[in-house]
């Protein structure tokens, strides 16, 4: 299991790049709500940040934490770390978050509030973007004991996307022991017609590269390979057959604006710059 | 980099994104423009209790903009908020829970309408109302109740209900269908320009209905801070991201009581009661309601701000 | 139409006794919650009056307002007025309120909340406590059109009591055009049958009199008559044969104490001495 | 009249009913009464999110009280308040929705009772508890949900989901089952003798759990007066009306965070990680849970008053 710091620089850690890169889907200024993962900080650091260069009216949804728009610099636990509540505009309910899950985005709706960079990661994801935070071996008894699924359930009700912070064959694998969050499913049209028409996850984020789902079968497609890795080493690393384009762009790396106004403003107390995501 | 037009936005570092102006969107909108798209709207809903806390300027400014034959979601009890849509021909069918003045009387344009059939009443009732409410606030196809309705006329009064075998017990259970709305308007004693409100009474039906809402519009008595709402995230009764459209009206629940801000206007009232039962209906909907030119004309003619200062000192100094 | 103000003696209101009556229901120090009409104020007056003097336990429910124990000593317009929430402990909110009354008392429980002298009033009561808030005549173009139902409807669930502010034929029928609130049904046992075992009214209170119910039948059966009135006044101003005891007591007037406690603690501003209920 | 026994309570005037003593009764309980109580019932429910909020004391207590073989109803998500009762032995069955220490790691009691199939493991989620315990707070049938179980494995997974075809609709929905427990068990940073509790974060969970329980206990860090908690109702968490027992227990959601008051104690979970990792769950048990005498011994164990004092201030400190 190798380290992905950045090879060659200690310049920024992949960590940090995906927070940045992970911000960058939130410009704009559309009216939207972002949260993050409750493990690890990264998609919340990443929407703070968003928030604060690109996005104010990002609402920041930490909801562990049971509030919303938080105004921490230094990065919390996870989302339910109280500390989110500094400066908090509202309390938010584990019972407004199941009801927004239950209904979630209606695509006639007139008001649609668009999910920011908010994703779900898992103990195991397959090619069409199923996640399984349930377990690997026969159930009940299982060989390996996720932790339970929480609110995976709700990739079924809007478009979550997937953030994989280690990036291996027994990570990626082509089908998932358990779905415990519906990505495209089996593909094709077989989530529209399970679930109402509802769209799977855009992008799958992980510590060497970003991938996207192909328009038609929604298999996942490498989309851009971290700075330091090779399309080689993201097939190396992957437990099925990704659909690789003819040219896959290099993620433009972190701007010096951007690792200021993260580690200024958003993390500063370097919790994602010491941090080490692995590949392999 | 910045000429660059890239297949995914992820590309674009965050400098090449942000915005000419960094500023947060405000949701402030004058009472006139609310009050043409409540009036474009079928479905409206309201929250407060009895004669408090009623969204009273949002409802006049519907009637300004010619709101006709809607359909209201009142909260489980309600007075002027409800009649004075009814007297003004803007509701042609209204899910009943409660509509009645407490101990100034009945309500007389209701009750009128009622007996004369033309008014779609819907004979609902509270858990009907704030269950149907909570369904359609998540989604779900409809909410249970057990035995409950067994006992009441409602089974067969309101053909809404449905009576199912429930699969876990085999016994029989009703269920209340979804009670969504094109509209929820809410009055607020507070609110900031991004639309986190609050209320400093009520009854906590606010957030229910507002998910259940297709678009929410806040009333408030004040526009604040941000830091006022930052000073305590958990008095704010609606988070601003379910929040469409702010609008700022001092004494807007006027009549009704504002909870702990000013006291009800029992001479209004009694005044509209009155008008309403001589057959009035009309005239107290062309002086009070079409006559002032915007809402401040409005608490001119109620008696303005030695009538608004009263009202609220009653709140501190009632014995 | 006369007033049913105390014949012969300026007092005390009829308002007063009422409240005074209902008040003595609470006493015994048992944890209770009793709340109070939207209208009016005399079930308020009682259970405050009750939480001051004989029951410092009891939970002042004041549901329009939402909140517990408010600490008014001036009379609130009616459970709904914002000035209950003065010195309040808890605010209730409506799902409360309807979960409470959808679960309502079950006799298995290990913890019974007993409900002290809240009680539900109507534009009829019948011989079998059942009470219509929905109207007279053939429906939907009903010849009276009652307020709506809110929450009668929790009659079904607990034992409320009824209380009947003017007492005459049209209120007191012999049977109701609709049933909004489930009494003893049709007497018997068809009550314990349709609502799972739940007892039905125990008290009616009237402005002339206190009924309760028959052991087996439950018909409404006469109890105490208030002062300055007789059984004759009652029959006569009653839609139905009511159950005539062989001994029926007068009811025992308010005591300087407690008119005292009413007017000095409770009702400060006089609303209800000022009232006047009606009979016939 | 004071001798005089009547048929009808109304008869006798309030002097004579009068109380010796007018004093509200105070629910205050010893943790270790709570703790028996607790180990006296088969369903217990717990809040909290994560590692934070967790009612640790009382937990504790009920270890040292002997419960065993306990149905867990767990918050939507949880770290030790699950993984110390399963590795004392207290837990049968588990509703699981998420058990995990995140950044400090997966739940090692939890992970092995699971993979050695030593506890019934309800394979639940998010809304499956959350809707099944809101629709055991009202006493109701089921809670209804649409489609969203169709596109994942928990349909074939948790036996206690049913589908049923929407009577409005004639769509396929999913039913969940009234989730009730036998007692709740909740932390608070304050709470005053009558079991008025407040919650200073938190995800909101507490009312429908303790709706849904024959049964409430609070423990709290501090006991208030009531003249704190009238400063503001709407910071009431749970109203004491639903509230059975109280107990005091400073620091007591240690070692997880409370919410504005003290930090996490990540070295003191790291320690409980590793032990149970190594093997010497039980060592843990026997030193920090049947060890000391009682509540403040346990925190002498763990660092005492430096230790605490620590803890509060990193929440200010932050940095």
């Amino acid at each position: 299991m190798a380290e992905a710091a950045f090879p060659g620089t200690d310049d920024y850690s992949m960590a940090e790049l995906m927070a940045i890169v992970l911000a960058r889907m939130a410009g704009g200024g559309e009216e939207t709500v972002a949260g993050g993962g409750a493990n690890g900080g990264i998609p919340l650091a990443a929407n703070r940040l968003a928030q604060l260069t690109v996005n104010p009216n990002l609402w920041l949804f930490t909801g562990g934490a049971g509030v919303y728009n938080g105004k921490f610099d230094t990065l919390p636990l996870g989302t339910w770390d109280p500390s989110c509540g500094h400066g908090a505009e509202c309390k938010i309910y584990i019972a407004d978050v199941v009801d927004g899950g239950t209904k979630g985005l209606n695509p006639r709706a007139t008001r649609i509030k668009r999910l920011g960079s908010s994703g779900f990661g898992g103990i195991q994801v397959d090619k069409y973007g199923n996640v399984n935070m349930i377990g690997i071996g026969p159930h009940p008894k299982l060989k390996v004991r996720g932790p339970g699924t929480v609110g995976t359930i709700w990739m079924g009700s809007q478009s979550h996307n997937i953030i994989v912070e280690h990036h291996n064959k027994r990570v990626f694998v082509d089908k998932v022991d358990y779905v415990s969050g519906a990505g495209w499913m089996t593909g094709g049209n077989s989530r529209h017609e399970a679930l109402d028409g509802r769209d799977g996850p855009e992008y799958v984020w992980s510590s060497i590269c970003v991938c996207d789902f192909t328009e038609d079968d929604h298999r996942m497609r490498l989309a851009s390979v971290h700075p330091g890795y090779t399309v080689a080493d993201v097939v190396a690393n992957t437990g099925f057959e990704l659909v690789i384009p003819d040219e896959v762009p290099t993620t433009t790396p972190p701007t010096d604006f951007e690792l200021k106004a993260l580690r200024t403003q958003v993390d500063r107390n370097g919790v994602l710059r010491k941090r080490r995501l692995t590949v392999g | 980099m910045p000429g660059n037009q890239q297949k995914h936005k992820f590309m674009t570092p965050l400098e090449y994104q942000a915005p000419a102006d960094l500023k947060r969107r405000s949701k402030l909108i004058s009472l006139e423009e609310a009050g043409k798209i409540i009036a474009s709207k079928q479905i409206v809903s309201l929250a407060g209790s009895h004669s408090a806390d009623a969204a009273m300027s949002l409802i006049r400014a519907a009637i300004r903009a010619g709101a006709k034959d809607m359909t209201l979601i009142p909260p489980i009890t309600t007075s002027m908020a409800a009649d004075l849509p009814i007297a003004a021909g803007m509701l042609k069918k209204l899910y009943l829970s409660y509509v009645g003045f407490e101990i100034f009387g009945m309500a007389p344009a209701f009750r009128k309408a009622a007996q004369e059939g033309t008014l779609d009443i819907v004979e609902a009732d509270e858990p009907f109302i704030l269950l149907g409410t909570q369904a359609a606030a998540g989604g779900k196809p409809f909410n249970a109740v057990q035995y409950l309705y067994d006992g009441t006329d409602h089974k067969t009064l309101n053909p809404e209900l449905k009576k199912i075998v429930d699969p876990f017990t085999g016994r029989e259970v009703w269920l209340i269908p979804p009670l969504r709305s094109d509209v929820f308007i809410m009055h607020a004693q507070a609110c900031d320009l991004y639309g986190n409100a609050q209320c400093w009474g009520g009854t906590g039906q606010e957030r229910d209905k507002a998910k259940a809402a297709d678009i929410v519009i806040v009333q408030a008595d004040e526009i604040v801070g941000s830091e006022v709402i930052q000073k305590d995230p958990s008095k704010t009764t609606v988070p601003g991201l379910w929040v469409d459209h702010v609008v700022h009206a001092p004494f807007g629940a006027h009549p009704t009581f504002s909870s702990a801000s000013y006291s009800v206007d029992d001479q209004h009232l009694k005044l509209y009661i009155d008008m309403v039962r001589e057959g009035r209906a009309q005239e107290y909907i062309d002086k009070y309601i079409l006559g002032p030119k915007d809402h401040f004309e409005y608490l001119e003619l109620v008696g303005g701000l030695r009538r608004m200062v009263d009202l609220r000192t009653a709140i501190a100094i009632r014995s």
